[in-house]
C-alpha cells in the first residue's frame, strides 16, 4: 500500500483531505455539543438542589 | 439568585348548587417550569360579578388571558357556559365576551371618537348606545376630537370603559379595571358593572387593590398566590 | 387504539421518551461507526480513481450524503414540528428544535466540501452553481429557525414559532430550488454537473450509499442525545427528571 | 355586522393612522431615492453600465425599502393592546392579517412602485422596460409584504425583533428577486418578460392565499 501516493490523492490531497477534515471537525462539534450541555445542566441542577436543601432546612 | 419553587396558586371556590353558567374545571398553567395555576375551579353566574384578588404575578392576568383564549392552554381545561362547551377560539363564543386588559386597546394617534367608531364597526354596537353617548356616560363628553395619546391615564381608562359600554357582550373579562382611576372613576366602573349585571350580564374582574365593587351581587375569590 | 398509535402516544410522554431513547442511542451509535468505517474504507481505499477527475471525486462520499442530509433533516424537523404544533406534544417540539443545528451543520459541510471540490474542478472556490446557491439559502433558513428559537424566551412558544417558520421555509424550498435552477441556467447555461449524471460505477455507488446510511444513523442518535438534554432542562422541576439524573429536590412538582 | 365591514374598518383605521404620521410614510420612498443615487456615485456615471445593472439594483433597493417599514405592521398593535382585540374578535384572524398586510402595502409598497420608474429613468431605461419594471414591482411588492408579515408576526414579541426580521425573511425573498429582475432584464434585452411575470403573479397568488394563516399563527404565539 503506497501511503505516499495515497495521501497525495493524485495531486488533490489538500482538497480531499481538507474536505474530510472539515467533515470530521464539524461532526465532532455536533457530537460533543449535547454532552457539554448535559454536564453544564447537571452542574446547575446540583447547585439548585443544594440551595433547595439549605432553604428547606432553614 | 435562582428563585426557589413556590406552592402553585389555586382558587378555592364554594361549589354552590346554584344555576352555574360559566364553569371552569382543572385549569393548569406553567411558565418556565413554575406552576402558576393549578386545579382552578371557578363559576360565574348570570347577573354576578366575581372579583379575583391576589398579588401581582400570582396568575390573575394569566387566568383571564387563558379564559379569553389569548394564551393557549397547556393542558386542555373545561369551560362551560349554560351547559354548552365555551371555547374562546370559537366565533360563537367570542361574540359573547369582551376583554379589557392592562393594554387598553386604544390607538394614541386616533381621536376618542375615532377609537370608539372603529370598535363600533369592528365589534358591533349596541342599538341603544351611540359613540357620543358612551363618551358622555364615561365623563369624556368634551374629548371626542382630542387624540387618545394626549389624555391622562385615567381618561384613557375611561375611554376603554366606554368601549365596554358601546359594544354588546354577555361576559366581561376585566383585568385590573380600577387601576389608574380616581375615586370618581371607580364609581364609574361600579355603575357600569351594576348596569351590566342588571341586564343579566356577568363579569370576572381582577384586582390587587383593596377596592370592592359596590354592586348588588358580587363574590370574591382569593388566589393564594405562591410565596416568592 | 392499535399498537402503533398506542406506542406513538406513549412516546409523547417525556419520561417514556427519555428512557426509550436512552436505550436506543448506544445501538445507533455503534451502527453508525460501523457503517461509517466501512463506507470510508471502501470510498478512500478501494474505489478506483475517476477517469476524468482522478482522486478529487472522493469528496463525493461526504459532499453528496451531507447534501441529502441537509434536506432530509429539514423535512424531519418540519414533520416533528407539525406534530408539536397540532397536538402540542412537548417531545415533538424538542425533537424538531434539536434537529435544526444538526441540519445546519450538514448544510455547512455541503457548502464547504462543495467549494473545496469546485476549486480543482472549476478553478474557483465559489461558483454560483444552482445547487450550491440553493444550499446557501437553505443554510440561511436554518440559521433563521435556530435564531428564532433562541430569541424567544418561553421555550414552548419559541418552539412553536420556530416550527412555523420552518414550515413556511419548507413551502419555499422547492420554489427557491426551482427559481435558482432556472436562474443558473439562464445566466451560465448548465454548468458541468458536480456529481455527473452518468451511471456511477458500483464500486463508487456502494460507499456512497453506506455514507448516506451512516449520516442518517448519526443524525438519529445525535438528535436523541440533544432531545434528552433539552427535555431534562425543561422538565428539571419534575420528580421523574430528577430521579433520572440522581437528584432529589425538596418541593418539586409530581 | 359583517366581515367585509369589519375588514374595511380595520383597513381604514390603519390608513388613517399612517396618514397621521405622514413622515413615516415617506421613509421607503426617500430610502429608494437616496440609495439609488449612491450606486452611480459608487460605480461611475457610465450609461451602459447603469442600464445593465438597473433591473437588479432598483429591485433590490425597492425590496429593502419595503422591509424598512415591515416591523411597524404589528408592533404598535401589540404594544397598545389592539392586537388582543383582533385575536379575540369573532372575525377569522387570517382575514384580518390580510387586511393588515394590505394596509401596509398601500402605505409602503405602492409608493415604491410609483417612484421606482422615476429612478429607472435616471438609470436610462427605455420607457417600455420601465413599464415592465413597474408591473414587476406591482406584482412583487405585495409578495414582499405578505411574506415579510410572517417574519414580523413571529418576531414582533422580541425586544429587538426588527434587526432579526431580515434574517428570517430574506431567504424567502430569493424567488421573488430572481423572477422580478429576470422579467425586467428580459425586456431590457428585447425578449418578452411574460414568462417571469406570470411566475411572479403565481407567487403572488400563493403568498396572498397561504401567508395569512402563517401570520395568524405567528401572532397568536407572539401575544401569548
Amino acid at each position: 500500500m503506497d501511503w505516499q501516493a495515497f495521501f497525495a490523492m493524485g495531486g488533490y490531497g489538500t482538497f480531499v483531505w481538507g474536505s474530510y477534515a472539515v467533515f470530521t471537525v464539524i461532526l465532532l462539534i455536533v457530537l460533543a455539543a449535547p454532552m457539554v450541555k448535559k454536564r453544564a445542566l447537571m452542574k446547575e441542577l446540583k447547585q439548585r438542589q443544594a440551595l433547595a436543601r439549605r432553604r428547606s432546612k432553614s | 439568585m435562582m428563585k426557589p419553587l413556590g406552592q402553585p396558586a389555586s382558587i378555592a371556590t364554594p361549589s354552590g348548587p346554584r344555576k352555574t353558567l360559566l364553569q371552569v374545571h382543572s385549569l393548569f398553567f406553567q411558565r418556565n417550569q413554575l406552576t402558576i395555576l393549578e386545579n382552578v375551579q371557578l363559576t360565574l353566574d348570570a347577573g354576578e360579578v366575581v372579583l379575583i384578588r391576589g398579588e401581582n404575578g400570582s396568575g390573575k392576568s394569566t387566568l383571564i388571558r387563558l379564559l379569553t383564549g389569548l394564551v393557549p392552554a397547556q393542558e386542555p381545561f373545561e369551560v362551560s357556559l349554560d351547559g354548552e362547551r365555551f371555547d374562546p377560539g370559537d366565533p360563537r363564543c367570542q361574540v359573547q365576551f369582551q376583554y379589557l386588559g392592562h393594554n387598553l386597546g386604544l390607538k394614541d394617534n386616533l381621536t376618542c371618537a375615532e377609537n370608539l367608531k372603529f370598535y363600533a364597526d369592528f365589534l358591533g354596537r349596541r342599538a341603544d348606545v351611540t359613540v357620543q353617548g358612551a363618551l358622555n356616560a364615561c365623563g369624556l363628553d368634551g374629548y371626542q376630537y382630542s387624540e387618545a395619546g394626549r389624555l391622562s391615564a385615567g381618561q384613557r381608562k375611561r375611554l376603554a370603559l366606554a368601549r365596554l359600554l358601546l359594544c354588546p357582550a354577555r361576559i366581561w373579562f376585566l383585568d385590573e379595571p380600577y387601576s389608574n382611576l380616581d375615586a370618581e372613576g371607580i364609581t364609574l366602573v361600579d355603575r357600569l358593572l351594576q348596569r351590566h349585571i342588571s341586564e343579566d350580564g356577568r363579569a370576572l374582574m381582577t384586582s390587587h387593590g383593596t377596592f370592592v365593587p359596590q354592586v348588588s351581587n358580587h363574590r370574591e375569590l382569593e388566589i393564594d398566590g405562591w410565596t416568592p | 387504539m392499535n399498537k402503533l398509535t398506542l406506542w406513538f402516544h406513549k412516546l409523547g410522554s417525556p419520561e417514556y421518551f427519555y428512557r426509550f431513547s436512552g436505550k436506543l442511542i448506544p445501538w445507533l451509535a455503534l451502527a453508525c461507526t460501523v457503517v461509517l468505517g466501512w463506507g470510508l474504507y471502501r470510498g478512500l481505499f478501494v474505489a478506483p480513481p475517476d477517469y476524468q477527475q482522478g482522486d478529487s471525486y472522493r469528496i463525493i462520499f461526504i459532499h453528496v450524503p451531507s447534501a441529502w442530509m441537509s434536506l432530509f433533516i429539514y423535512v424531519a424537523m418540519c414533520v416533528s414540528g407539525v406534530v408539536g404544533i397540532v397536538w402540542r406534544i412537548k417531545v415533538a417540539e424538542i425533537v424538531a428544535m434539536a434537529s435544526a443545528p444538526i441540519g445546519a451543520a450538514f448544510t455547512a459541510i455541503t457548502l464547504v466540501t462543495g467549494a473545496l471540490w469546485g476549486r480543482p474542478m472549476w478553478g474557483s472556490y465559489w461558483v454560483w452553481d444552482a445547487r450550491l446557491t440553493s444550499e446557501l439559502v437553505l443554510l440561511f433558513i436554518y440559521i433563521g429557525v435556530i435564531g428564532l428559537y433562541q430569541a424567544i424566551e418561553d421555550r414552548r412558544s419559541a418552539a412553536r414559532a420556530a416550527s412555523i417558520l420552518a414550515l413556511v421555509g419548507l413551502v419555499n424550498i422547492p420554489i427557491i430550488h426551482f427559481s435558482v435552477e432556472w436562474w443558473a441556467t439562464l445566466h451560465q447555461g448548465s454548468t458541468v454537473n458536480l456529481m455527473g449524471e452518468n451511471a456511477i460505477h458500483p464500486s463508487m455507488l456502494w460507499p456512497l450509499l453506506a455514507m448516506a446510511l451512516a449520516t442518517k444513523l448519526f443524525y438519529a442518535f445525535n438528535v436523541l442525545q440533544r432531545a434528552r438534554v433539552m427535555l431534562l432542562d425543561q422538565e428539571s422541576n419534575k420528580r421523574w427528571a430528577q430521579r433520572a439524573i440522581g437528584l432529589d429536590m425538596p418541593g418539586s412538582a409530581a | 355586522m359583517s366581515l367585509p365591514r369589519a375588514v374595511l374598518a380595520l383597513l381604514l383605521r390603519d390608513l388613517r393612522l399612517a396618514l397621521r404620521r405622514r413622515s413615516e410614510m415617506l421613509t421607503p420612498v426617500l430610502f429608494l431615492l437616496m440609495v439609488a443615487t449612491l450606486f452611480p456615485l459608487g460605480l461611475g456615471p457610465d450609461r451602459d453600465l447603469l442600464v445593465s445593472i438597473a433591473p437588479g439594483v432598483i429591485w433590490v433597493i425597492s425590496l429593502l425599502a419595503c422591509m424598512l417599514s415591515l416591523s411597524l405592521m404589528f408592533y404598535a398593535d401589540l404594544e397598545d393592546g389592539t392586537l388582543d382585540q383582533l385575536i379575540i374578535s369573532r372575525w377569522p384572524l387570517p382575514v384580518l392579517a390580510l387586511a393588515k398586510v394590505g394596509a401596509h402595502w398601500l402605505v409602503s409598497g405602492l409608493p415604491v412602485v410609483l417612484v421606482a420608474p422615476v429612478v429607472a429613468v435616471a438609470y436610462g431605461l427605455s420607457s417600455e422596460t420601465i413599464g415592465v419594471m413597474a408591473l414587476s414591482l406591482l406584482l412583487g411588492t405585495p409578495i414582499l409584504s405578505s411574506i415579510g408579515a410572517i417574519g414580523v408576526s413571529l418576531s414582533v414579541g422580541l425586544r429587538r425583533g426588527g434587526m432579526f426580521l431580515s434574517l428570517l425573511v430574506l431567504p424567502l425573498y430569493v424567488p421573488v428577486i430572481i423572477f422580478a429582475t429576470a422579467a425586467v432584464t428580459a425586456s431590457l434585452e428585447g425578449f418578452s418578460p411574460a414568462a417571469s411575470l406570470y411566475l411572479l403573479a403565481a407567487m403572488l397568488v400563493l403568498a396572498v392565499t397561504t401567508a395569512p394563516f402563517a401570520i395568524a399563527a405567528g401572532l397568536r404565539i407572539s401575544v401569548s
